[in-house]
């Protein structure tokens, strides 16, 4: 494994000649190589185009003044957007493999690649995007290096794992309820949903239209801060895509909280099996940033229920929307908890999408004032630290334990982090939200509590015993 | 599983959306319901694979500019 | 009065799908959850004479 | 294909014993010139209005003493010499469906809370009573701007001046009936599938359906959220632009409202379409075979005489226009269930016998079903603006017959008549009707003018432009018979 963790530091290391970016990727791949089998971290690789990339890197970083924000950096690619190299399978039978090859890279990958980045692969993707692995499925089952028992989360599994075992120093995934937040967290890594409209989704396959988003995942907040540069910003090919000008999220992180007010909410009454090692995780890092010169303040979400009921309704319907025809005519090829999961939609009425959308309003109203009082909002990211692939819980527990789709049915921009571990060595995560388009304050609180704390460079056990060419 | 005819479908419909209405309101619906879903299901046109909602969501509203 | 087994009849034969017998459970329970979504979903007072987040424009 | 523009023998008729009906036009400038005050225009309408009720159902609330009061107040004002604009001093009708100081909002409901909108003005009120104008009272609507009357209800039945026996259209019926008897000189309706194009269009005057987001909704018992608009309803084109000078413009307390900037439209009416290109539209909106030839021989008629003013016109295609007025009704049946709902479930009694079957319908679609309409509805949109690369208008026709009669009409018929009107809510462009001829037995006829998105001075000024060479909006209903039943 590179002794490179974080983008950041790779960067300083091929910008000293430390390293080359072709030894990095090199590095990469051999992780992946060591273990990929047993994590089921990527779909795809493509170790030829990205070891001329990283040789390309090397002959610009060898010309004197690099330019491009990640030049050389080793990063993968969620299994549900398109690439110029491959195809785009968003880990299903079903998905026409035309459609990738028709556009090519997505602009969110052709950002990364015009910044130098180095796109190693395809990563595992929970099937469209939604449930949970299906054995019977030509698929892998991406597995939580931390304890390979248990599930990475979903559905940005691969990049999830991918960034914790150092097969890539960062990637993409997508979050329509969670599913950056949720991998993020039971890998240990950081993960950013941004705010809704931040980063233009066109050329990914969509879950829920007016809820998706494509977000960086990595070590820490500083190389969310990195790619955040590099994939925010208007284009014209998304609808959704917003005219908010772009800050430079790297510079906004001062490591000075002071000034700002944090409202806490523990949610510890939303899942009834809480981790108990959750709430002095949350202590001590409310301590951590009140040191930092922040004001922690208890608040409550308001219609935390109802919100999150909102998204669940929303995504269904929005899904079942797409994928009706395929469900119609080949309901088998589906996953499991796909199809079980998007065909939940039937249960409603056009008449409970709009009340959804109604409710959405109402919860935008509600938080936006609380934002009048606080500057952030923190919560534990889940009730649990994971599951194990053999019990993964029904579809209500999953959706009553993670404390994520919340924030996608009113479009605010949230961090997560690692907080710590339980007692079992899996990782505990912090979720930070803020205003939306108020990334820069997000990031600023999330890598600001890294620079006190260090769960997020934390390596799991299996890496250290694998041999490493 | 048998297909339901409109009676069965605008029955459990009714049932669903809590309504209780007149035989003859209830005989208009069944009569109706045929064309209903089929307009509907006129709607999902292969073009559309890809095609985004006509509505879309806006964050910032009730923020300050 | 109305069995949600009823109920999920009529709107899986409306939704076009028809799931095989291993998935009936299941679908069934999604669909109680559902129904329960939706009537949480009405209960929000606030939300009675509110307009849907869902914005429309007329310029493409 | 031209018919013959003179006016045929019944249509005469009603013209030359109609006591002098104004214009908002006419009636400012009388009120400038000292001919009339507009306490005598307010006393002989809410006189009229009153005497008329009865046989024509045009308002649920005739505000009698308040108007006069507005009417004293606007000729004090320009005694003073303080002049607001064209409306201030003009008798104008209020769809019940909007919130107005010193009257109730009943939506023609038993159902919507007495409270609702009590004792404020809808931002468009409040700006038409800023620009001076007088309320007449509260126009009839159908019962939450859809469904037909439920005479068991206790609401005035509107009937069509033009024939008693016919449908007003809705759900702007009161309006249209009040501009087109003179028992208002313009109005406010609400469009959401058609309710200000169709009253237009069978009571013989202009209707115009605004750019969705041009016109603040606040104020208003929604029907579709997405779907909704406020619109002027007068004799002409010139009128609905007075209106809509006042009406339009952004404001904060409506999410869909849009920020763009309001133009002077009655001054861009200037009559000049030299090289105005029209398209239009042939399958479904000229090719239906429910659409009767008198009808589709109208609008023809009035395409050739603005091609004779120097416009260009073309034969077009728009694909999938059925299926544009299916998505339409679909979105507005999912949309009025989830308004409706918790009301249906608990006073299903309550509602008119023809509302609650049409709002019922609304919870038969699925969720997915709602989302795929909203996908359509991106499609036919970039259609549509695709047309319009190459035309500054469209032109159809604004129904598929005049005026029928109510006996013939059933709920069910929405669902199998072909339609011209929900199109362009669908798409949110800017529509007028407008009067385009009368049938051999003297009902209106209507033509449809489209825009692009906040066009509405480009549809208003080819509408005027015909309306400079044609007099068919300023013929009127012969109520005089109507008196005695009224009595």
């Amino acid at each position: 494994m590179s002794d490179y963790l974080t983008i950041s530091d790779a960067l300083d290391a091929l910008r000293d000649n430390k390293i080359t970016a072709t030894e990095l990727v090199q590095d990469a791949f051999a992780a992946a190589d060591a273990v990929d089998s047993e994590l089921g971290i990527y779909l795809a690789r493509f170790d030829e185009q990205a070891l001329a990339a990283a040789a390309e890197a090397d002959r610009i970083y060898a010309a004197g003044d690099p330019a491009g924000a990640l030049l050389g950096i080793p990063l993968g690619i969620k299994d549900i957007i398109s690439t110029l190299e491959g195809e785009t399978t968003a880990q299903s039978l079903v998905l026409d493999r035309e459609w990738g090859a028709a556009i090519g890279d997505a602009v969110v990958t052709a950002r990364l690649r015009a910044a130098g980045g180095v796109i190693t692969g395809k990563l595992t993707t929970m099937e469209y995007a939604t449930g949970v692995p299906d054995p019977t499925k030509p698929f892998p089952i991406p597995k939580n290096p931390w304890n390979t028992d248990y599930w990475t989360g979903g559905s940005s599994s691969g990049t999830g794992s991918g960034v914790a075992s150092g097969a890539i120093l960062g990637g993409l995934g997508t979050d329509t309820g969670g599913s950056i937040r949720i991998p993020a967290a039971f890998c240990g890594i950081s993960g950013l949903k941004a705010t809704f409209g931040r980063v233009p989704k066109s050329g990914c396959v969509p879950l829920g239209y007016s809820l998706d988003n494509i977000g960086p995942m990595a070590r820490s907040a500083r190389d969310c801060a990195l790619m955040l540069n590099v994939l925010a910003g208007y284009d014209a090919s998304d609808p959704c895509a917003a005219e908010q000008p772009v800050e430079d999220y790297v510079a906004g992180l001062t490591g000075d909280l002071s000034g700002l007010t944090i409202g806490l909410d523990r949610l510890a009454l939303v899942y009834a099996d809480r981790d108990p090692a959750i709430d002095p995780a949350i202590d001590a890092a409310v301590k951590a940033l009140t040191a930092l010169g922040a004001k922690v303040v208890d608040v409550t979400l308001p219609l935390w229920d109802e919100l999150s009921a909102a998204t669940r309704i929303t995504s269904r319907s929005e899904a079942f929307a797409y994928h009706a025809p395929d469900l119609q005519s080949r309901w088998d090829d589906y996953f499991e908890a796909t199809r079980q999961g998007v065909g939940a939609a039937v249960a409603f009425s056009g008449a409970d999408y709009v009340q959804a959308q109604r409710v959405r309003r109402v919860g935008q109203k509600a938080l936006a004032a609380l934002f009048e009082t606080v500057d952030l909002v923190i919560t534990p990211t889940s009730s649990v630290a994971g599951w194990s692939l053999d019990e993964l819980g029904s579809m209500t527990e999953r959706f009553l334990a993670m404390h994520t789709g919340y924030f996608n049915a009113v479009g605010n921009p949230a961090l997560v982090v690692p907080m710590g571990f339980n007692d079992i060595g899996l990782p505990l995560s912090l979720q930070v939200v803020g205003r939306p388009f108020d990334e820069t304050t997000v990031l600023r609180a999330g890598d600001a509590f890294q620079r006190v704390s260090d769960f997020h460079l934390a390596v799991p056990p299996m890496m250290s015993s694998v041999a490493v060419a | 599983m048998p297909t339901l005819d409109s009676e069965a479908i605008v029955t459990g419909l009714l049932a669903a959306a809590q309504l209780t209405v007149s035989p003859q309101e209830k005989a208009t619906f069944v009569k109706d319901y045929p064309l209903m879903r089929s307009n509907a299901d006129a709607l999902y046109l292969a073009e559309l694979e890809f095609v985004e909602p006509a509505v879309t969501f806006d964050p910032t509203v009730y923020y300050p500019a | 009065m109305h069995s949600n087994e009823e109920k999920l009849a009529v709107v899986l034969e409306m939704s076009g799908i028809t799931p095989p017998a291993e998935d009936q459970e299941a679908i069934l329970r999604a669909f109680s959850t559902g129904r329960e979504l939706s009537k949480l979903i009405f209960s929000v007072a606030q939300a009675r004479y509110e307009e849907p987040a869902l914005i429309f424009s007329a310029r493409v | 294909m031209s018919t013959d523009l003179s006016m045929n023998s019944s249509a005469a008729d009603a013209a030359s014993h109609s006591h002098k009906f104004l214009t908002i036009a006419d009636a400012a400038a009388a009120l400038r010139d000292g001919s009339i005050t507009s306490v005598a225009l307010t006393a002989d309408i809410v006189e009229k209005a009153t005497a008329l009720n009865p046989a024509l159902g045009a308002y649920v609330t005739i505000t009698g003493d308040a108007a006069l009061a507005q009417a004293a107040a606007a000729d004090v004002a320009f005694a003073a010499g303080n002049d607001f604009g064209p409306l201030q001093g003009i008798p104008l009708a209020i769809k019940d469906i909007i919130a107005m100081k010193g009257a109730g909002t009943t939506a023609n409901s038993r159902v919507l809370d007495p409270a609702w909108g009590a004792g404020t003005d809808a931002p468009v009120v409040a700006r038409l009573r800023a620009a001076g104008s007088v309320f007449v009272g509260k126009s009839t609507t159908s019962e939450f701007a859809l469904g037909m009357p439920d005479a068991s209800k206790g609401f005035p039945v509107p009937h069509n001046p033009w024939d008693v026996e016919r449908t007003p259209a809705g759900s702007s019926s009161g309006t249209g009936i009040a501009v087109a008897a003179g028992l208002a000189l313009g109005g406010l309706g609400t469009d959401t599938g058609g309710s200000v194009r169709g009253p237009a269009c069978v009571n013989g005057h202009t209707g115009l359906k605004v750019t969705f987001g041009r016109v603040p909704k606040s104020g208003v018992v929604p029907l579709a959220f997405s779907l909704d608009s406020i619109g002027p309803m007068a004799r002409s084109a010139y009128d609905c632009a007075l209106l809509l000078e006042v009406m339009a413009g952004y404001d904060a307390s409506d999410p869909n409202a849009a920020d763009v900037e309001v133009p002077k439209y009655s001054e861009l009416l200037n009559g000049d379409i030299d090289g105005l290109k029209i398209g239009l539209p042939i399958p479904y909106f000229f090719d239906h075979d429910q659409l009767e030839p008198e009808v589709r021989d109208a609008v023809l008629s009035g395409v050739q005489q603005l091609v004779g003013m120097g416009a260009t016109s073309k034969e077009m295609a728009l694909p999938y226009a059925a299926e544009a007025k299916d998505a339409n009704m679909l979105i507005l049946g999912a949309e009025a269930y989830a308004y409706h709902r918790n009301n249906l479930v608990n006073r299903w009694e309550d509602y008119g016998n023809l509302t609650r079957p049409t709002l019922a319908r609304g919870a038969f679609y699925t969720a997915a079903d709602y989302a795929q309409a909203s996908r359509f509805r991106s499609m036919w949109s970039a259609e549509v603006a695709k047309a319009f690369e190459h035309y500054d208008v469209l032109i159809t026709p604004s129904a598929p017959s005049p005026a029928q009669l109510v006996k013939d009409m059933d709920p069910s018929q929405r669902l199998v008549q072909p339609s011209y009107t929900g199109h362009w809510n669908l798409t949110g462009l800017p529509a007028v009707a407008i009067p385009s001829g009368f049938t051999a037995s003297g009902l209106p006829l209507s033509m449809q003018i489209i825009g692009k998105p906040f066009a509405e001075a480009t549809v208003l000024k080819v509408a005027d432009a015909l309306q400079r060479v044609t007099n068919w909006h300023l013929l009127h209903p012969p109520v005089e018979t109507l008196y005695a039943t009224a009595a």
